[in-house]
């Protein structure tokens, strides 16, 4: 078996180059998509029969929630990585998900807000999946809070690599308890927010909308993760050849 | 995630088998360091560091403080986990079976690891109980022959600092496992502390038996028996 | 100082010799295992004052809401269960700062992170510990604060059950936000915004068994889940505790 | 077009939801840009202060 992959995965300068060259590739066509996707949301998508125009808040809603869950598995998964093979780059990997997928939970929250008020006449509702993505953000804070709190940096990245990961083990059971809870409790009269029927001129750019953000969010965190390889290399040669002193 | 790593590990060594076992095969048997680099934080603390102590053999690690004594220690007994470099016990990487080069090993920073509510006696059964099914009369003696039978029941928190050496000291002579690693056992013992220290250390060398000790003092142990190493600051 | 009468070699010493030494005598996982939780039940008996802590914060939050809403035992026995959680959830909070500090700090931690012995199993051993001497107690005294909120005599048992069971999960949810939070200065605030989220499921399930129990009907599934989490929890949660345990040896 | 903008009435929860999430998504990108500056700022410094090898 040829392991020259992996071990080139590894290192952080084959990394950065590879960062640095695939950016635009990613940028770009999600500059493209959500642009496209906005006007397909905005103006060619018909109003839903029920929430009239305010459907709409659907393609920032959803984009934002699904950026908070994809972010976090990002990491987790690039935390666990990071602890079983020692690996730097995945470290940087997670560390550069943090602020990205709590500011989206964070618009997730707010959307979720805006579209509830007209939708059932309160700010907030324990709607099951708004008080996930409620939790979620506790989640993150706590992550950045603990990478923050532990000076020497390659113990604040192992320590908060093993948070993702009990993290991520508890998302799915944290979910299933708030459903389950908000089944006893809630009204019956009230509407659950999300998924209108969504018919395919609907559909479309909101797949595109999640496509667009998924692409944006690698273009992101190659940017982000270039400054954490930078963080963490020793090896004054090529951070030379990097920094161009 | 040990087991993952173990079966990376087992997959690596599968596809160039015949050098890993042949170099086995050649190691001397007792601890070898290859070019160990470890820095803590922005520290770049030890520059690829050499160095192999034989069965029988004694490592005093000298230096001023901040040199990085410690941390050598540390990263000897695998708590630390080296940027680069190896750590081999008998020709083995000591980090592909942590627990077994853990059990072969006792570690002393330089304070003693006792509970300050316990007494000596209990601090002692719990600590060397761990490793060892160890009776009461065992105990004892390990207690008097420190010294410690007159205070032994007493809180460590009342003890001095060089009483609580001496504990420790007790753990060392019921713990004899292969390989010791000491950080500054002579600070704190008087005359006869100290010559109990080298009575030990030898001992423990004539059963072929390795220590590592890092001290700016000398070693009571005379010096044909002592491999040294300098290490220097920054 | 006799340095002469010693001769003798502890019995059962093995000679120095191959790479690992192993004694006639080695002491097992379970031997170390139960030596870590008799020590740690020792010396909470050296110090029953920390012991006692926990439990008083209990006594006082479940005395405060009477306090804040109403003498009515009526209105009181519909937020008893969730008041009750609460207090629980947040009273074991603050017996976990204490899980580790004693033993990193005088180097304990490293004795058995080195011990050669699985750090897991000797965690979970902490743990137990830990539950021992904040969860059990708290079963304890849940009734008498169930009561003084309205809750019918009937309904301790599912209480007591669902307390005692809920406490094992936040036992090692704790331990490992504990673990985790292990060499940082002032670390209580973030060790709630740790544990605290990750404790929701629990928090869940043991106020609605409780919720149940107080109104009468079976408790039963509730508590199931409750259990469901304390298993799931015994298997991952030491794994976990001690691999942030070695981390903060480094 | 201004029947776009009022958007059935929804204006005023739709427009600020567009808002925030947007705005989060460009001041990402800042951030991004802005942390990959400092962490290049630091590795100058840490090469004037003659970090080795």
């Amino acid at each position: 078996m040829n392991w020259t992959w992996f071990h080139r995965l590894g290192s952080p300068p084959h990394i950065y180059r590879l960062a640095q060259q695939l950016t635009p590739w990613f940028a770009w066509p999600a500059a493209a998509l959500i642009l496209t996707a906005l006007y397909g949301g905005l103006v060619l998508a018909p109003p839903d029969y029920q929430q009239g125009d305010g459907f709409r808040i659907i393609y920032m809603h959803a984009p934002a929630a699904w950026m908070s869950l994809m972010v976090y598995t990002t990491m987790a998964v690039a935390a666990a990585v990071a602890l079983i093979w020692r690996m730097k780059v995945a470290h940087a990997v997670a560390a550069s998900c943090a602020p990205i997928g709590a500011s989206f939970t964070f618009a997730a929250l707010v959307t979720g807000s805006l579209w509830g008020e007209p939708m059932w006449g309160t700010w907030w509702e324990w709607d099951p999946r708004l008080t996930s993505e409620l939790i979620l953000l506790f989640l993150y804070l706590g992550y950045m809070g603990l990478r923050g709190a532990i000076e020497d940096p390659q113990r604040a990245d192992r320590t908060s690599a093993v948070l993702a990961v009990v993290g991520i083990v508890n998302v799915p059971i944290i979910h299933y308890s708030v459903t389950w809870w908000n089944s006893l409790h809630q009204a019956p009269s009230v509407m659950r927010l999300g998924k209108p029927q969504l018919s395919l001129p609907m559909l479309w750019p909101l797949l595109v909308m999640l496509l667009g953000f998924t692409l944006y969010f690698v273009a992101v965190l190659l940017v982000r993760l270039r400054g954490e390889i930078l963080l963490r290399e020793r090896s004054a040669s090529w951070i030379r050849e990097v920094v161009g002193t | 995630m040990r087991a993952a790593r173990l079966l990376l590990i087992v997959l690596i060594a599968n596809g160039k088998q015949l050098p890993q076992n042949r170099r086995n095969f050649m190691r001397p048997e007792g601890l070898e360091i290859e070019n160990l680099h470890l820095w803590r934080g922005e520290r770049h603390v030890l520059r690829g560091l050499g160095v192999s102590v034989p069965r029988g053999g004694c490592l005093h690690v000298a230096g001023p403080n901040g040199a990085g004594k410690t941390t050598l220690l540390r990263a000897a007994c695998g708590l630390l986990y080296p940027e680069s470099g190896r750590l081999l016990w008998d020709g083995r990487d000591v980090h592909e079976d942590l627990p077994a080069f853990h059990s072969a090993l006792i570690y002393i920073g330089h304070e003693a690891p006792l509970k300050a509510d316990l007494s000596a006696r209990e601090n002692l059964h719990y600590w060397v109980g761990m490793r060892r099914r160890i009776g009461r009369g065992a105990l004892e003696a390990a207690l008097q022959r420190v010294g410690a039978s007159a205070w032994s029941e007493r809180p460590a928190r009342t003890l001095s600092a060089g009483q609580r050496r001496r504990v420790a000291l007790a753990a060392l002579s019921l713990l004899l496992v292969p390989l010791w690693l000491l950080d500054e056992p002579t600070t704190n013992l008087d005359a006869a502390g100290q010559r109990l220290v080298g009575t030990l250390i030898e001992e423990h060398l004539a059963r072929g038996g390795l220590v590592l000790a890092a001290t700016h003092h000398e070693l009571p142990l005379p010096r044909s028996r002592v491999q040294r190493l300098e290490l220097t600051d920054g | 100082m006799d340095e002469a009468g010693n001769s003798a070699l502890p019995s059962g010493a093995a000679p120095v010799v191959g790479g690992a030494t192993v004694w006639a005598d080695a002491a097992s996982v379970l031997d170390a295992a139960r030596l870590v939780l008799e020590r740690d039940l020792q010396l909470a008996m050296r110090r029953r004052g920390q012991l006692v802590q926990p439990l008083a914060f209990f006594a006082i939050v479940t005395t405060l809401f009477p306090l804040a809403i109403s003498p009515e035992l009526a209105r009181l026995r519909e937020v008893a269960a969730g008041v009750l959680w609460v207090a629980a959830l947040l009273a074991s909070l603050l017996a976990l700062e204490f899980l580790f500090r004693d033993d990193a700090y005088d180097g304990t931690l490293e004795q058995y992170a080195l011990s050669g012995q699985p750090l897991t199993g000797l965690m979970f051993a902490k743990t137990a510990a830990h539950w021992l001497l904040t969860g059990v107690p708290l079963a304890l005294m849940a009734p008498l604060a169930a009561l003084s909120l309205g809750a019918p005599a009937g309904s301790l048992p599912g209480i007591v059950a669902s307390v005692a069971v809920g406490t094992v999960a936040l036992s090692l949810i704790g331990s490992i936000g504990a673990a985790l939070t292990l060499g940082i200065r002032r670390s209580g605030v973030l060790l709630a915004l740790l544990t605290l989220p990750l404790s929701l499921p629990v928090l869940i399930f043991g106020a609605r068994a409780s919720e149940l129990a107080i109104r009468g009907e079976s408790y039963l599934a509730p508590l199931e889940l409750l259990a469901a989490l304390a298993v799931l929890g015994i298997t991952l949660a030491p794994l976990a505790c001690a691999a942030a345990v070695r981390i903060s040896l480094e | 077009m201004r029947e776009f903008f009022d958007m059935g009435g929804y204006a005023a929860f739709l427009w600020p939801s567009y808002a925030v999430t947007l705005g989060v998504a460009v001041i990402n990108v800042i951030w991004a840009r802005r942390s990959l500056a400092r962490a290049m700022a630091a590795a100058r410094r840490r090469l004037a202060a003659g970090a080795d090898s």
